[in-house]
């Protein structure tokens, strides 16, 4: 066992930390976010500068060949920096499907497109009453010749607003919350029948709520079987959570340092509000959760390839619970020490805050990770 | 010991709710069930509804425009117009400034404010928190220095709530830079069309504009707008603060928002169920349930005590259990609203964006419930955080 | 609404605490532990002189004619002093049944022996696979002629060692688990076919294991309907529950001030403990779960007789789940704050932690109420 | 980084276990998973069986016993250690006074008292704590007076573990009255048969008789059973209390005990059903799972930085967490534990109670679930209370 980083890995968190610390301050971000994308394509250009669209692609399919380590080194990166741009639905959500669903040629076409910054993807699955359960699809796919038409409605797709290809699951078969009969497809944004409408989230990210009407897709818009792709979109979104967590991770040490720093500065009753006791405990129970959060981030990162469903599954139930309950608490605290000034747009950590609460409901909350971890039967068996 | 409604309260309860039925604007009303913020108009008219049948201060003295009612029935009559729900008349009149002008006023000041007070003629904010002086208000450093019939105020408040609407602000200002910290203040009242004075609004993290700084740059203000005795501001400041507490703790409010995180998971689905038939949701909303019923009783207690003392505007220090008790009710049943919306928690729409109109798979009640929670962050922070509450039960209850 | 005792009830709770401070100190209480039967039957006459055991009964029925609220103030007292005679058992249990499942003649008969504190009863009705549910008994009750005999083995039963009659559930039809078909008996305990064994709990009190081997008990046995008394179980049931729940906001109520008293004169770091924030903010937490307690017992109090057994039971539930978790926050606190002089059994606050921990698991602990709660529907029903 | 165990490491995993399954008293091991006090003999028969193997003092340096493993088999051994269940070798010796006499003691105690550490020919104690230095251990007042060849020690020692089969105690005691409080103590080594010794044992809660009161009047100690400097026993004191740190957070344990209530839970019935399929208690099972988890890597990472940094037997101060965590887990466990009993925690049977061999319908593994519920709540109290742990973490590692 051993958590060091290669010299590689040490080099892309140390040139990105530096980046996103010399160009991507809170100001640029209060831009940023005003703007109408509500994100940078500077930014966007510079990450791909970086490498890191091509980041976690195999070198032969035109990507830099990066593993689950080097995600949760970006993702903590722009989780510290509250990063607006579509990294995650594009390189994480829509380069998943890409790289563990894509056929060579689907590869072929599209990696070298999203690896230079110039394809932007999203993640449309969730539906008004499918909560946080991946098997409830209603929207129909429904094959024609060699293609197939899509028609429903999918809610909050994040960045499907700026998105030019959309990752779309939709039912070949079966009936809603059925394990089978579920299909994933590449739709363009501009095709014909797709609707869709882009609002901010609480955040400060953005989102679309998308319709399709009899939209026509070509045969290879198919990624992987279109009767049980299900596997194949539990499989991106495990990758995503623990994705997701090394974001989190980011972003409440972030809090944790802002607060910090504010407690050692601020003064009431005549001395710095780090001296009283009761903040001193409540900083370092923030700091336990969060090397709590590192650590099951870490095991998820860990887990995030690997083969075994049900473990992988359980690794993240476990990361997401932890994440969630530990960003509250970190989240709250932060807050409460920071008093009035914690609860304005122009102080950073409300952001850091809002942007905790919002990945607590992607990708299903803390109480719908913990019964899945405590349905799949807990995390340690016998052998454990 | 009877621990039942005697048969009068029982009919008030019915007069009250009543009169609510009738009167509340609907409008009002919908705004308040979906958590949007409420307009200026919506507290002016229902205040002068109220105002008209009577209600408009109910438990200030009857001299001075009071019902008479016994602290059961002011409980009664506040918790039922949170159940319902209807505006509470501002604070920072009725509650704040009001109770002080009545109490240690001139003649003239009372004859003058009390019923514009009353009516929402004037609208007033409240000025004591400073940028350095949070929890420590005392520390507070606006001057206010005497030139012959005026004082000439300097300086900076903030966390000011609704001061874009105000006609007046309530200042605490010192006049005594030689006293100790909490003498050399005095209390004054400004008019906030005086020059002098501006406003800069500060957006929270909700995107409501509720609060505000207010600067103060060589304002004149007429000697006879203090209230008392110069260098006495500070025991006015505290008479003003510990009524605030009385209030906090918002049974209604929060049974309210328990009967809406009821009907709304009735509504949002959950593995092929509506989410109010999960065991484990059900299990979460029964545990603050129990303790708001817990804090219902012991709030009864102390306005049973508050009735046997006498209404001397002195609360127990034991309610302040009321605010941390209150607070954490609040800030659970937000949360747990959220928590209804799923995914649905994170579009964030403007309030009257007309283009949400349209048809929209996200549900109207959705995108309130994540600025709410986040909004209701404060009620730990504001009015003495949580953790000056526990400092004051430890040393005046527990005596550490 | 009118918080105030009656004069009779202030002087009932005077005079009993008087009489339990005077003679019912630690050393006195550790003394009657050690004893053979594990209580005093000299503080046991005092309670009946005292008229504590007619409490509760009908003055025609030769008791005194107490409601809930005097039930309450004993209890409380009892709580405080950790009294360990069998006055639960006999009084609230016991005389639960005889009092709301008794006939005219039952009442008649036994009242009066109760109320002079010569009789003492139990309730046997906890089996080995019952765990808090209260409809699921298999002991068997098979009519012959005009009485019964009953058969089956019931464990855990309060005091059910030193009773003379015990109360004993014992299904009459149906199956484990129905909510019909579950009779009460009154059992001498020197019958034959009973065998008992005695041992002590966890907090100091004594109980039995009981076996029944076809007992043979008369027609004026049974109390209550014996194909339908599972309603009268709850019902006493309820009344115990309020009752536990004043007891426990005694214990809890001593416990925060011997741990007052202690953080005022135990030194460290030159300081008295009760100088530290951290303390006091954990001794403020237990005071608001206190009062909180208090609270919802008042409320149990109060719905302790009536006879909507819905609404009843809910106000159990709601007490029982807020006993069991404020309990366990003030007796953990009251440990920790203690530090190693808490764990030791010289100092009384070990003791009522223990014995806040049995009256959890006494009649179904915090989770089952929470869901039992939760199952009803709530608290607050849109017209509360 | 690559957070697999290696292949080495996998098949030393191996060893270790198979050693165990083979070598562990199946007597031993049955009462630590019935949660039962282990007596004297067990810990005797296993130090020997473990110290016959070489594996007496795993952690020491070779040279006096030890393995050399790397601090990653350490961890290894000493989870599953505490997994298989078998008995962690008492601390007093191996952990406490045996680092301190290898690193700081001279070389006739290396050569005397070493081998016999390790083979527990002497039981040791710990005399630090008096009944007025609880967290604030350095206001010890034992003192020691040196008369010629001997410090004469008079004082009351108090929560001394196991006392009762102890040879030698380890003390702090006072040599130098007039310096400041940290100064002036002195790390004395006792032979328990000294004149003048009483052990007096005190009952803990949960009926167990581990603890006990050392009182020690005129105890002629040998000057040659002082280690190292008069004086500087503090600094001996801190380093012995840093090595205590690390160990604290029992991942293997809490593991073992998991299984356990799963085991159990699938025993006792809830209705009509086994405990362990009901979802609630499996939820509330899993959020415990979580923590431990995430523990264990953060145990892991801290044997990592350990690793690199050598072996220094001082700790990050980030350790701390694994106390903060492994406590509150500990503690989780064994309250749900015992909830997994229902009403069945009630009886209290002592152990090896004979008439409990007859047939019973209590449980026979119930009775000390309450017990071991109760004696848990010492793990946050001992070794530094979490409290001191916390102001700990506060001060070194967030700089408040």
């Amino acid at each position: 066992m051993d958590f060091d980083l290669t010299e590689e890995q040490s080099i892309l968190k140390d040139s990105l930390d530096r980046l996103l610390a010399d160009t991507y301050g809170f100001e640029e971000r209060k831009r940023h976010m005003a703007s109408a994308e509500g994100w940078s394509a500077e930014a966007w250009n510079r990450y791909a500068e970086m490498g890191l669209m091509a980041l976690p692609f195999a070198e032969e399919d035109g990507g830099i060949g990066g593993g689950p380590v080097e995600t949760m080194i970006v993702m903590e990166a722009l989780g510290k920096a509250l990063a607006l741009e579509p990294y995650f639905a594009t390189v994480i959500l829509g380069g998943g499907f890409l790289r563990l669903g894509g056929s060579a040629e689907q590869k072929a076409n599209l990696v070298p497109l999203v690896a230079e910054g110039s394809l932007k993807l999203a993640f449309a699955h969730t539906e008004r009453n499918s909560r946080f359960d991946l098997a409830r699809v209603e929207t129909k796919a429904r094959q024609d010749g060699d293609g197939w038409v899509l028609s429903g409605s999918k809610s909050v797709v994040l960045h499907g607003d700026c998105a030019d290809r959309i990752f779309v699951t939709a039912r070949t078969g079966g009936a809603s919350g059925d394990e089978t009969g579920i299909g994933v497809f590449l739709v363009d944004a501009n095709a014909e029948g797709v609707s869709r409408r882009g609002y901010a989230t609480q955040d400060g990210l953005r989102a679309a709520e998308l319709t399709l009407e009899n939209v026509r897709v070509a045969a290879d818009a198919v990624y992987g079987d279109p009767s049980d792709a299900l596997p194949l979109v539990r499989r991106v979104v495990d990758q995503a959570i623990a994705a997701l967590s090394a974001e989190a991770v980011g972003a409440i040490s972030a809090m944790h340092a802002l607060t910090l720093d504010y407690m050692k500065v601020r003064k009431q009753f005549g001395v710095p509000i780090g001296a009283f006791q009761v903040l001193q405990h409540a900083a370092v129970d923030m700091y336990v959760a969060i090397e709590q959060a590192r650590s099951i981030t870490l095991y998820a990162t860990m887990m995030a390839d690997s083969d075994d469903a049900a473990e992988r599954a359980k690794a993240m139930h476990a990361a997401k619970a932890e994440i969630g309950r530990g960003g509250r608490l970190v989240g709250e605290n932060a807050i409460q020490i920071h008093g009035g000034v914690g609860m304005t747009m122009e102080y950073a950590v409300g952001h850091y805050f809002k942007r905790m609460t919002m990945i607590d409901v992607a990708f299903g909350n803390t109480d719908h990770h913990m019964r899945a971890l405590a349905r799949a039967g807990g995390l340690f068996d016998a052998a454990a | 010991m009877d621990l039942r409604f005697t048969d009068e309260e029982r009919a008030f309860r019915e007069e009250v709710r009543a009169f609510f039925r009738d009167n509340v604007p609907e409008e009002t009303r919908t705004k308040m069930v979906d958590g949007e913020h409420l307009e200026k108009d919506d507290f002016v008219r229902w205040t002068r509804i109220l105002n008209a049948h009577g209600w408009g201060v109910p438990h200030w003295p009857v001299e001075y425009g009071g019902t008479g009612w016994d602290p059961m029935r002011q409980y009664i009559y506040l918790e039922e117009l949170q159940k319902y729900p209807a505006p509470q008349p501002l604070p920072f009149g009725v509650n704040m400034v009001g109770p002080v002008i009545y109490t240690f006023g001139s003649d003239e000041q009372k004859k003058h404010f009390l019923p514009r007070i009353a009516n929402l003629d004037d609208w007033w904010c409240q000025g004591f928190s400073e940028p350095g002086a949070g929890s420590d208000l005392a520390s507070l450093k606006t001057r206010a220095v005497r030139e012959g019939d005026h004082y000439v105020v300097n300086g900076q408040k903030t966390w000011t709530t609704l001061a874009q609407y105000a006609d007046w602000i309530f200042c605490l200002v010192r006049t005594d830079t030689d006293a100790k910290k909490q003498e050399g203040i005095s209390f004054l009242l400004i008019d906030m069309k005086t020059p002098g004075i501006e406003v800069r609004p500060i957006v929270t993290i909700d995107g409501g504009r509720e609060i505000n700084e207010v600067f103060l740059t060589d304002v004149r203000v007429p000697v006879e707008n203090l209230v008392g005795q110069e260098n006495k501001g500070w025991d006015y400041a505290k008479f003003l603060l510990g009524n605030e507490r009385t209030n906090i703790a918002r049974i209604g409010m929060s049974k309210q928002r328990i009967a809406r995180i009821r009907e709304l998971a009735g509504k949002e689905m959950s593995g092929g169920r509506p989410l109010i038939e999960d065991e484990r949701f059900r299990e979460k909303l029964a545990a603050i349930e129990i303790d708001l019923k817990a804090l219902e009783l012991t709030q009864l207690r102390v306005v049973a005590a508050d009735a046997k003392r006498g209404n001397t505007g002195r609360p127990d220090p034991a309610s302040s259990i009321l605010k941390i008790k209150g607070s954490e009710i609040q800030q659970a049943t937000t949360h747990l609203l959220m928590e209804v919306m799923g995914p649905y928690a994170a579009p964030y729409i403007p309030e009257h964006d007309d283009r949400w109109n349209e048809p929209s798979d996200v549900p109207d009640y959705a995108p309130t419930a994540a600025p709410n929670y986040f909004n209701f962050r404060k009620v730990s922070i504001y009015g003495g955080s949580n953790e000056i509450q526990k400092n004051i039960i430890a040393k005046a209850v527990l005596g550490l």
